[in-house]
């Protein structure tokens, strides 16, 4: 695609900006989509009926007019906060969940940055958001507020570990950093996938990913930062209007990109399950993004399901379980691969 | 034991400080002790073995009119399921008495309540303060002879 | 789980880092405080050294109301708000208090109707009860169920009453409307529907690991504590006392029916922690549809309303009632003397008094466990506050 | 200092047995769990949505009072009865020659009633009101949505007559009655007279009569 758009337009900013821009088209109408459909999935395993109204049809358009109210809404910056920093946290939340998209694989054919780190960048450039949270929680001068940052500060710097070192196996088995080469190596049937492969290693690998991931994103049941029942909102309790509305996005936009990389590296990801069935550059978009939507739907599921964990709790989680087990899967692995 | 045989038996321990018995003809059974006494009285009474009231059930406070406030102990036993009604009177002027809160801890916000409404003074309580009302309010809303103020910090009062 | 002291940080210069401990309101807004409960907490980063309970933000000057009152029977919708989530079991104990201090025996039907309310509204209560400590522990699902089924009991007080939460429904000698047609069907119909769902609450909640473990040997409350304490009710049976005032100080018709008090046993950790108050909940849900099955069976024809003179004027005279509502001993000391209205009415809640026993228990918890301790206690704020 | 901190929770001290008894359980729960929701996504709803969908309200329902005036006769029972004062009665006795008519239970109407108000706002729907009635005119019925944006807005003035009418009834009774205490007070002098004529000791009943209550004794 980068191809593509250079021969067009013969102008290589307006290329990068375009490029980088793509993932946003996606991530916007996705986070109206998602906060709906949050709604509507946990309506529906409570027995109720959630939004109705807005727009028509099972309210539609509720997310949109959510965001449109946000947008009016006061800016409310509580005069004792380090207003620079207040300012400034939101969009470095959103800044490090969008960064990452740019190295993940749409399609065969679109991928923001085709880079041979692929996949450390992504688990760099992702920690960059314990930064904004850790600013929010700071310069909101709030004590519960600083609870959540410090909270989701451990959490995540720690959840990282169990992520890296699952994602590790796969890239053992893979023997590349780059996103599109890994794809690549699970075109054809879906047991093809990494997710089948040296079983069951880089499945229990890709069920540690995917716990570890949920912390990362603060999702139920690891959502101890924002614990409504004992931090009130976490870090963004001093957050108003659009400010607010940052953090929700950057939310979802964490959740989407964790589920990709996830569908990259364990479930084919723009591959179709089915050889050829279906496959190529945009029934490719539509693979990928179907199994990162499912990956989304399985992370609300959870959340309208299970209770939180206390801090301690999380941490034993992380530590004496996953970290653990991601240790063996790596060693079975390596082992495999010897063999 | 029978609600005789338990002032009986106080009797015999604090012979002139039970005041008066009241066994037969009421709901309740009570006894009226003497107000300084009430502390030892309840320690007797939680652990004397044929008592064991270890159950404080309630503790109010009461306006009896003619210049006199009263304590009320309603006590339980969870051992010998048996129950008996303490009562305190202590004149308005100076209503201070011991407090039972170190022997049954539950007595700690029921006095703070018996203080905050009716102002009686329980010594020897770990931390009387007002409970239910603001700490700066003034005077002890249960008192019959209590009025309304006007304002609270400006605000109408009687709405 | 393991008692250690953390001992002394130190730099290896071997001074002593210096820690300063934080004082965090949690309420009179918080979400989980259930109420305007104001909790002053002493932290030292998560660990909780000290909780001071602030109270009093819902006063409401019942006692003082029920002096200013012209009659007995106003008392009781003011007996109804104390403890809006539990309303028939307050205002039972209050008109239980009347009767006696009148001498008046009611009839069998309206002891029975009463006992159906009562153990219904008992279900309703823990139904909330659980539901928001679902809720305080993170598991929002659970909550909306169980909302859903007490809505079914709702609508029961409703076509009976009229009212939905506060209902003015049990008065002196009687009740104020005979069972409308069709009730005892609709509710042998909840008591079906209901059971299969506690199990659906087990599985869903109950018995979730991460719920175990967020509950199991938090805010272990030792027998001896909680009766020093006066805890009643699931507070005191969760600690694995076998105590209900139901059949241990018998009061209405509740020896007739073939019952089980529910004890804490310490199944998931210590005896007398959260999950043990969870749980006896959760078992004396059913043992109420057992005794509603029973009652609605025995149900026999009769008047409603015994017969009480048009202004009740009680003896000169003092008691003291209780009666087992759903938070644990509801108590009234009423005082007469002989005129129209009460001259005192004080009212021994039992959350106010489960309340006192919450700085015991909280002391070296993490937030997140006073969070889980204060939803275990279940405690009403129009009760505490009065 | 920290007599029950859990925070060292030292794995080494759990049994390895447990510590993968503990996954397990984890992850077997948390299934458990799972299907229960996942079941439930396919449940309808036992919601409605309310404006356009309502519930009937059963027969007893405890809503908004109403008062028939028509068979109001000012006796104060409801008032007496309601234990937050939200009524506001005010009640003038009618002329001899005056007809108020009967209420529908066969009662003569002796009083004009000429306020009537239910402060709404105040009402606490106990229903106390409702059973002291002796003409069955005040009743609790089964409309519920009458929010205003003015509180106000919420005293509902049931009375028949309007003020002006109100006030032309109070004039008529005052002076009605001005000229009855004349009448009694000529007589009780005549009498008086009539008496101080006599040596007997008869005792002066020079008082006029005690007036009606114009007011409630609110």
């Amino acid at each position: 695609m980068e191809q593509v758009l250079q021969n067009l337009l013969h102008n290589d900013i307006l290329t990068y900006v375009i490029m980088a821009v793509v993932p946003l088209l996606w991530i916007l109408p996705y986070a109206l989509f998602a906060v709906w459909l949050e709604r509507k999935v946990s309506a529906h395993m409570q027995d109720r009926l959630g939004p109705m109204r807005t727009g028509g049809w099972h309210g539609w358009a509720q997310t949109l007019a959510d965001i449109l109210k946000l947008i009016q809404k006061e800016d409310i910056v509580p005069s004792a906060a380090d207003k620079k920093l207040h300012f400034v946290a939101p969009y470095l939340v959103f800044i490090g969940s969008y960064a990452a998209f740019a190295a993940i694989p749409f399609s065969s054919a679109y991928i923001g940055s085709n880079i041979n780190i692929g996949l450390f960048y992504v688990i760099a450039v992702s920690s960059l958001v314990v930064v904004g949270l850790l600013m929010a929680g700071w310069a909101s001068n709030n004590k519960w507020s600083l609870f959540g940052a410090v909270r989701s500060a451990a959490q995540i710097v720690s959840y990282e570990i169990p992520t890296a070192l699952a994602l590790l196996a796969v890239v053992m088995v893979a023997g590349t950093l780059n996103l599109q080469t890994i794809n690549q190596a699970q075109t054809g049937w879906f047991w093809n996938w990494y997710l089948f492969q040296k079983f069951p290693f880089i499945f229990i690998a890709f069920i540690i990913y995917f716990v570890s991931s949920l912390a990362e994103t603060n999702r139920t049941p690891f959502d101890i930062p924002e614990a409504e029942s004992e931090l009130v909102a976490g870090y963004h309790t001093e957050y108003s209007g659009m400010k607010f509305a940052m953090f929700f996005l950057a939310e979802y936009a964490n959740m989407f990109a964790v589920s990709a990389i996830g569908s990259t590296l364990f479930l084919g990801g723009w591959n179709s399950p089915f050889g050829d069935f279906l496959s190529g550059p945009f029934w490719g978009v539509f693979w990928f993004l179907s199994k990162g939507m499912f990956f989304v739907f399985v992370q609300m599921w959870l959340r309208w399901t299970l209770p939180r964990l206390r801090v301690d709790q999380l941490m034993y989680v992380s530590w004496k379980v996953l970290t653990p087990w991601a240790f063996a899967c790596i060693l079975g692995v390596g082992f495999w691969l010897m063999l | 034991m029978t609600p005789q045989q338990i002032s009986e038996k106080l009797k015999a321990q604090f012979s002139d400080r039970i005041r008066e018995v009241k066994t037969e003809g009421v709901p309740d059974p009570s006894v009226k002790v003497a107000p300084e006494a009430i502390g030892e009285i309840a320690k007797f009474l939680r652990d004397d073995a044929d008592l064991r009231f270890d159950y404080l059930m309630c503790l109010s406070g009461v306006d009896l009119g003619k210049n006199l406030l009263g304590v009320v102990y309603n006590l339980s036993s969870m051992t010998h399921r048996h129950k008996i009604t303490v009562k305190v009177e202590v004149p308005v002027e100076n209503p201070v008495m011991p407090s039972v809160s170190s022997v049954w801890p539950t007595a700690n916000w029921h006095e703070r309540e018996a203080f905050d409404l009716f102002g009686i003074r329980f010594t020897g309580h770990p931390d009387l303060r007002r409970i239910l009302l603001p700490d700066d309010w003034d005077g002890h809303p249960l008192r019959k002879d209590y009025k309304v103020p006007e304002f609270y910090r400006g605000m109408k009062v009687p709405y | 789980m393991f008692e250690t002291d953390i001992p002394k940080f130190k730099t290896s210069t071997g001074r002593s880092l210096r820690n300063e401990e934080m004082i965090i309101n949690m309420g009179p807004q918080h979400p989980s405080t259930h109420g305007v409960l104001r909790l002053e907490l002493v932290v030292d980063g998560e660990i909780v050294i000290e909780v001071i309970p602030h109270i009093g933000y819902l006063h409401r000057c019942f006692e003082k109301h029920c002096e200013a009152m012209t009659n007995y029977q106003q008392v009781i919708p003011y007996c109804d708000r104390m403890d809006y989530v539990a309303a028939m079991n307050m205002e039972y104990s209050y008109v239980l208090g009347v009767e006696r201090l009148l001498g008046i025996q009611v009839p069998e039907r309206v002891e029975h109707i009463r006992v159906i309310m009562l153990e219904l509204q008992r279900i309703a209560s823990h139904l909330i009860a659980l539901g928001t400590y679902g809720l305080d522990v993170g598991a929002f699902t659970p909550f909306l169920f169980m909302f859903r089924d007490r809505e079914r009991i709702l609508d029961l007080f409703e076509t009976t009453c009229g009212a939905r939460l506060l209902y003015n429904y049990i008065w002196v000698g009687g009740v104020s409307h005979d069972l409308p047609p069709g009730f005892i069907d609709k509710a042998k119909a909840f008591c079906k529907y209901f059971r299969p769902k506690i199990k659906e609450y087990n599985d869903l909640l109950s018995f979730n690991d991460i719920f175990i473990k967020r509950t199991a040997n938090v805010g272990v409350l030792p027998a001896d504590v909680a009766i020093a304490y006066g805890s009643s009710g699931p507070m005191l049976r969760g600690s694995g006392v076998n105590w209900d005032l139901r059949r241990d100080d018998p009061y209405s018709i509740y020896n007739r029916f073939q019952w089980e008090v529910e004890v804490g046993k310490g199944e998931m950790g210590t005896v007398g922690d959260c999950w043990d108050r969870y749980m006896v909940r959760m078992r004396e849900m059913e043992q109420s549809a057992n005794i509603i099955e029973q009652a609605l069976e025995q149900m026999p024809e009769g008047d409603v309303q015994a017969a009480v003179p048009k202004r009740i004027r009680p003896n000169t005279g003092d008691l003291y009632v209780r009666t087992e509502s759903a938070r644990g001993e509801i108590g009234f000391y009423i005082v007469s003397d002989g005129s129209a209205s009460p001259y005192r009415v004080k009212a021994r809640s039992p959350s106010f008094v489960n309340l006192s026993v919450l700085p015991e228990i909280c002391r070296g918890a993490m937030i997140a466990d006073v969070v889980a301790i204060a939803g275990s206690t279940d405690i009403v704020l129009g009760e505490v506050d009065r | 200092m920290y007599p029950r901190c859990r925070i060292l929770v030292d794995a080494l001290n759990v049994p390895m047995r447990e510590y993968f008894r503990n996954i397990y359980r984890g992850i077997w729960t948390v299934l458990i769990g799972m299907k229960v929701t996942f079941m439930h996504l396919f449940t309808p709803a036992v919601t409605i949505q309310y404006p356009d969908v309502k519930l009937k309200l059963p027969e007893r329902a405890r809503n908004r009072l109403y008062v028939n005036m028509d068979d109001c006769i000012g006796c104060f029972q409801c008032d007496m009865a309601c234990p937050v004062d939200c009524f506001k009665i005010e009640t003038v006795k009618s002329l001899p020659t005056e007809d108020l008519g009967m209420t529908s239970t066969g009662q003569k109407k002796r009083l004009w009633v000429t306020q009537f108000d239910i402060d709404i706002a105040k009402c606490c729907y106990c229903g106390l009101c409702v059973y002291p009635c002796p003409t069955e005119c005040i009743k609790m019925t089964d409309v519920y949505e009458f929010s205003e944006f003015d509180r106000h807005n919420l005293i509902y003035n049931y009375a028949t007559v309007t003020p002006a009418e109100a006030a032309e009834i109070k004039a008529r009774t005052a002076e009605y009655e001005k000229e009855q205490a004349a009448k009694k007070a000529a007589a009780a002098q005549a009498a008086a007279a009539a008496k101080a004529a006599q040596p007997a000791p008869a005792p002066p009943s020079g008082n006029p009569p005690p007036s009606p209550p114009a007011q409630s004794p609110s």
